[in-house]
């Protein structure tokens, strides 16, 4: 029961923010709901008992990735006006056409998810208690190839943010 | 100094008839400065005059320039100067040695020669301009004393040079021979409104830039523009409202 | 502003490290320093007009005002040129009292340099120990004149008051503890790896560029060159008395800290010899009660803590005042370096710069 | 109901009253050594040695005025101290200050929580304490705070690379990240991890140095063309709250140093029994001197060290420390893996 009322609490929360994100006008307020958002969102693996992963999501996105979206946002001027463009409504057009897309893609994870029972092997998988151990054992051996991409992807993208921030070498 | 008593006739080459036309010049200039007093050689242009001139009438005869005496019968001057003298004809124009200092007085127009030969000559090697100041004598028609004080390191010897300037009228600039001269030219332009022709950079220094008037000639009041508002408050006006107007851009 | 184009930064005329009322302009590529243009002038109180219009005696305590934490320097610079105007001998034993006074003098205003240099660079604990031997010096002069700051304490001629009973003692005794102490601060700097990495390397001049630019001091021996009118054109006591002109070799910042650092221990060696040898006789030479310098003019220079310190003056022989009177200022011809120094540099090192060249903002304006 | 609610809330009372205390006297007990390295005496006049200056200067700054200029930006720049201050106090959840205790017939933990990631979580709870200085700088809307606080954000990002990385060999050795697991660690080990990871030690000591923005890594709050640095717009109360934040940060780090280094609260040389007589003392008080040590060290280096300049502090963050630190971290591993 209590840890119902925490979870509906958090993900009002957690909407609430991300409607936030998107609604307010100064650019960094926006980001700064994005960090809140990001906080309740470890809160939400803390229920879940994913603390680990609380702690990672609190380290890497709020302390780490969001402070470099702030940095952008502050130091590149957003208070000019947008550019003319020929189209008006098409940034309306796009938005509806993404959300429309995500509606599908929600209707489809919703119908194949009551079509099928959950597998009680993805129950077993999930840690009981936030185990760092765990997680480790499954990112060496099940998820290892995944793991190793995702690197090498962020070392290119280092690489290539270096190159494009370094005019001279 | 030391390698001075080779050439004993040398002295009396640049030196004597040097010594005439300065003479010539003192009685010249002594007469005409009486009657007339400091007012026609004002500048025009650069500042409303506060009737200076006022200050000046008590002293009975303004100045019209230090002694400069020549060096004393025995003092040969150094071998650097002769060695000038016959180097450049016509460059020194008298040679002076008062309490131990020697000074060469030369003719405006070869200032910058002079300097570079007393720099570049390996026994005058001056490679040190440790000041250069101007010394105001208004009842003079060449007003302006350009003193240039001298150093060698190497040699570790001294001497000053000195030109006579009009107002109004450019001296060459030795900031490229000696890059040091530059404030001091600077500061001298401040303060006496001399111009120094071929200066990287002549601004006021010490002053405001948009100061009237060089505060250390002799016919500046001392109080500055606080006497202007006594003398003439609309004159007055004008300048603060020019200042006002400069301040807001 | 962050973008490549160049950037005005403006230091001063208030702000904590320019040592007093001097703004730079600066003009920056990121944080390096394109070039630089110095505005001088907040301070300027006409010494030099202000002097033509006083009598002899009085310009004195106007020279206390300009390079104000070293004036007896000051007031010796001037009573020597004006003692040459008149010819005048001055005794010995107040040739020898100048000459303590004058190496207090540089320890106190090396002592000042070194606390605001450091502090510059953040050694805060530096600035307390170096002030406080500063004040030992400052005890020693009340003694002798008592004022601390502007001292009024030479005549022309000689000196206004012998020294006090016991107070050659006193500085014989500040010699000892002195040498202690600037062991304690090149213990805090001279090895420290941050001090040595803030200071070499940055603002580096050779000697011919130094002497072209006009610096002077130790800022020109900083680069190498043998340059100290003490030993070249000896006044005071100075000839007969034994020290070495430290010099540096590359002309960076350390080096105008090490060639500073050393003057400490020249100065205490100087102050010894004269305190020990200290003759007896009169302080005041023959001068005349109303000085009247016959019409002539001179230049001369002594050496003071910042460099250079020449006077102009010009005597009309007629009035009681001289006619012109021209301060070279030492400071004021070093500061021009600064632009030359900085360039090339980060923002942070123009605070370190203006540091090594010790001005004092009362002499580059006057 | 009294061992889950009434005893934590005692304890998280207890602790942050203690730490705010202690934050105050910290102030006064840098101006204090400092004054004593310079020869000076310190604050003498408020109580017999100036003891009740804290009190005064907390007075002050609160009674003082306090003023938001007219174009920051409002909410940004209230919420600004409060969010660089209350990551600073919450860290100290999982720092133990002792292991249990019997008081009143009853067992006591000396920590609020000894949760499993705990050193993460202070790691994490420390990241987010950027936002303080960021959004300062600004909200400000002033040149110089913007400048300042880039400057001191990057600072911090840097230097929290390596630090991270020194954490993680410790982790390496003791095999847990809870904080009272790695205390236990060191108690099996007979040795404080100071001297099987001397290297991390070191590299921890001078990363937290520059994250705390202490000298001789202050260059974003004095250095001399920067005026005050990110808080130069604030004043009063508000301004009190950065003060506060940054020396709450160097207890902080002075405490996790502490835990992951020296041993927590053991005693020293727990390993030697010959020493045992000095268990007498109880184990918190061993956590608060050794913390203090730190403290203390953190104020002597202030007294003692200039300022490095921006280029030179980012030089050592990213091509010596880091590298240092990986390196170490490379070694404890391999070590770890041969070992077991």
């Amino acid at each position: 029961m209590g840890e119902a009322i925490a979870f509906y609490t958090i993900a009002a929360f957690v909407l609430g923010f991300a409607v936030l994100v998107v609604s307010t006008k100064d650019t960094v307020h926006s980001v700064l709901f994005l960090v809140l958002d990001f906080l309740f969102v470890a809160a939400l693996y803390v229920l879940l008992g994913a603390e680990f992963l609380a702690a990672i999501q609190v380290l890497v996105y709020a302390g780490g990735i969001v402070v470099l979206y702030l940095f952008v946002v502050m130091l590149v001027n957003l208070k000019g006006l947008p550019e003319e463009h020929r189209d008006p409504h098409r940034r309306t057009k796009l938005g509806l056409g993404l959300a429309a897309a995500v509606l599908v893609e929600l209707g489809a994870i919703f119908a194949s998810g009551y079509a099928r029972p959950v597998p009680q092997v993805a129950e077993a998988a999930i840690p009981v208690v936030g185990n760092t151990e765990e997680v480790g054992w499954l990112l060496y051996t099940n998820y290892l190839i995944p793991f190793e991409i995702v690197s090498m992807l962020l070392l290119v993208a280092m690489i290539g943010a270096i190159v494009l921030a370094k005019r001279e070498l | 100094m030391a390698d001075g008593p080779v050439k004993d006739p040398g002295p009396d080459g640049p030196a004597g008839p040097g010594r005439t036309p300065a003479s010539d010049q003192d009685a010249a200039s002594g007469t005409p400065a009486s009657p007339s007093g400091a007012a026609p050689v004002v500048t025009p242009a650069s500042r409303p005059a506060p009737k200076p001139a006022a200050a000046q009438p008590p002293k009975a005869a303004a100045p019209t320039g230090p002694p400069d005496p020549p060096p004393p019968e025995g003092q040969s001057p150094p071998a650097f100067v002769v060695a000038l003298a016959s180097a450049l004809p016509d460059s020194v124009t008298q040679l002076s040695y008062y309490v131990g200092d020697w000074t060469v007085i030369i003719p405006v127009a070869k200032i910058l020669e002079v300097a570079r030969y007393l720099r570049d000559a390996p026994d005058a090697a001056f490679d040190q301009c440790s000041d250069v100041t101007v010394t105001d004598w208004p009842a003079r028609p060449q007003r302006f004393d350009l003193i240039y004080a001298l150093y060698s390191i190497r040699h570790r010897h001294r001497v000053r040079l000195k030109t006579m300037v009009a107002v109004d009228q450019p001296v060459p600039s030795v900031t490229s021979i000696w890059p040091a001269a530059n404030w001091l030219e600077r500061e001298i332009f401040d303060m006496f409104g001399v111009i120094f022709a071929g200066h990287p950079d002549l601004r006021r220094i010490l002053m405001p830039e948009d100061w009237q008037g060089h505060p250390q000639r002799k016919d500046y009041p001392l109080e500055g523009p606080g006497e202007l508002l006594m003398e003439n408050p609309i004159d007055w006006l004008k300048l603060r409202q020019s200042r006002d107007e400069a301040d807001i851009e | 502003m962050f973008d490549t184009n160049e950037l005005v930064l403006n230091m001063g005329p208030q702000h904590p490290s320019t040592h007093g009322v001097l703004r730079v302009v600066l003009r920056l590529d990121g944080e390096k320093v394109v070039d630089a243009d110095v505005v001088i002038g907040y301070l300027h109180r006409g010494i030099e007009k202000l002097s033509e219009n006083r009598n002899w005696t009085q310009i004195i305590l106007l020279t206390d005002r300009m390079d104000y934490v070293a004036a007896a320097t000051n007031n010796v610079g001037y009573c020597e040129t004006v003692e040459k105007l008149l010819s005048v001998e001055v005794p010995r034993r107040a040739r020898y009292v100048r000459t303590i006074l004058c190496e207090l003098q540089r320890i106190a205003s090396h002592c000042l340099w070194l606390g605001t240099h450091a502090m510059d660079i953040g050694a805060m604990t530096v600035f307390l120990y170096a002030f406080r031997e500063r004040e030992l010096i400052l005890d020693l002069f009340e003694e002798f004149c008592g004022a601390r700051l502007t001292y009024n304490s030479m005549r022309i001629g000689g000196l206004p008051l012998d020294i006090p009973s016991g107070w050659d003692k006193k500085v014989l005794e500040f010699c000892r503890i002195m040498d202690t102490k600037i062991l304690e601060y090149e213990e805090l700097l001279t090895h420290n790896r941050i001090w040595l990495e803030r200071t070499k390397g940055i603002g580096v001049i050779d000697g011919p560029e130094a002497v072209a630019i006009g610096l002077s001091g130790p800022a020109l021996r900083g680069s190498g060159v043998p340059r100290d009118v003490r030993k070249d054109e000896p006044y005071a006591a100075y000839d007969e008395l034994d020290f070495d002109v430290p010099i540096g070799s590359v002309g960076d910042t350390y080096d105008r800290y090490l060639v500073r650092i050393e003057e400490f221990r020249q100065s205490l060696r100087l102050i010894r010899q004269a305190t020990e040898g200290l003759p007896e006789g009169p302080i005041v030479g023959k001068v005349p009660r109303l000085i009247k310098p016959p019409a002539g003019e001179t230049y001369h220079a002594i050496e003071s803590p910042k460099g250079e310190l020449g006077y102009f003056i010009v005597a009309d022989g007629k009035s009681t005042n001289p006619y012109r009177f021209r301060v070279r200022p030492p400071s004021f011809c070093n500061l021009q370096g600064l632009p030359r120094l900085v360039r090339g540099h980060l923002v942070a090192d123009v605070v370190a710069l203006i540091g090594s060249l010790d001005i004092v903002l009362g002499e580059v304006d006057r | 109901m009294i061992d889950l609610f009434i005893i934590p809330l005692l304890k998280i009372a207890i602790v942050l009253n203690a730490t705010l205390v202690g934050v105050t006297y910290m102030v006064l007990l840098e101006r204090k050594v400092i004054a004593w390295a310079q020869s000076r005496l310190g604050p003498m006049r408020v109580g017999p040695h100036g003891i009740l200056q804290p009190v005064a200067d907390a007075v002050k700054l609160m009674i003082k005025e306090d003023i938001t200029p007219v174009r920051v930006d409002r909410w940004v720049f209230t919420a600004a101290p409060i969010i660089s201050m209350v990551p600073a106090l919450i860290v100290y959840a999982v720092i133990p200050f002792g292991p249990e205790v019997t008081l009143f017939g009853r067992e006591v933990t000396l920590y609020i929580a000894d949760i499993n990631v705990g050193l993460l979580y202070v790691v994490s709870v420390a990241s987010v304490g950027v936002y303080g200085i960021i959004l300062a700088g600004y909200a400000s809307n002033s040149k110089y705070p913007l400048l300042a606080s880039l400057r001191a954000s990057a600072q911090l990002i840097s230097y929290e690379v390596a630090v991270t990385l020194t954490l993680v060999s410790v982790i390496l050795v003791a095999g847990t990240l809870s904080m009272v697991g790695i205390v236990r660690a060191q108690e099996e080990a007979g040795v404080w991890f100071a001297f099987i990871q001397p290297l991390a030690f070191g590299i921890f000591f001078i990363g937290g140095l520059a994250e705390t923005n202490r000298s001789p890594f202050d260059l974003p709050e004095a250095e001399q063309e920067l005026t005050g640095g990110f808080h130069t717009e604030y004043s009063g109360m508000r301004f009190a709250l950065f003060f506060l934040a940054e020396y709450a940060n160097v207890i902080v780090v002075s405490s996790v140093a502490t835990t992951l280094f020296l041993g927590g609260w053991l005693r020293p040389f727990p390993s030697v029994d010959a020493l045992a007589f000095l268990d007498i003392v109880p184990s918190w008080i061993w956590f608060l001197l050794k913390s203090f040590v730190f403290l203390y060290v953190f104020v002597w280096v202030r007294a003692t060290l200039p300022r490095y300049r921006y280029d030179q502090l980012m030089r050592l963050g990213w091509k010596v420390l880091i590298p240092l630190a990986i390196v170490n971290l490379v070694v404890t591993g391999f070590i770890r893996l041969m070992v077991l």
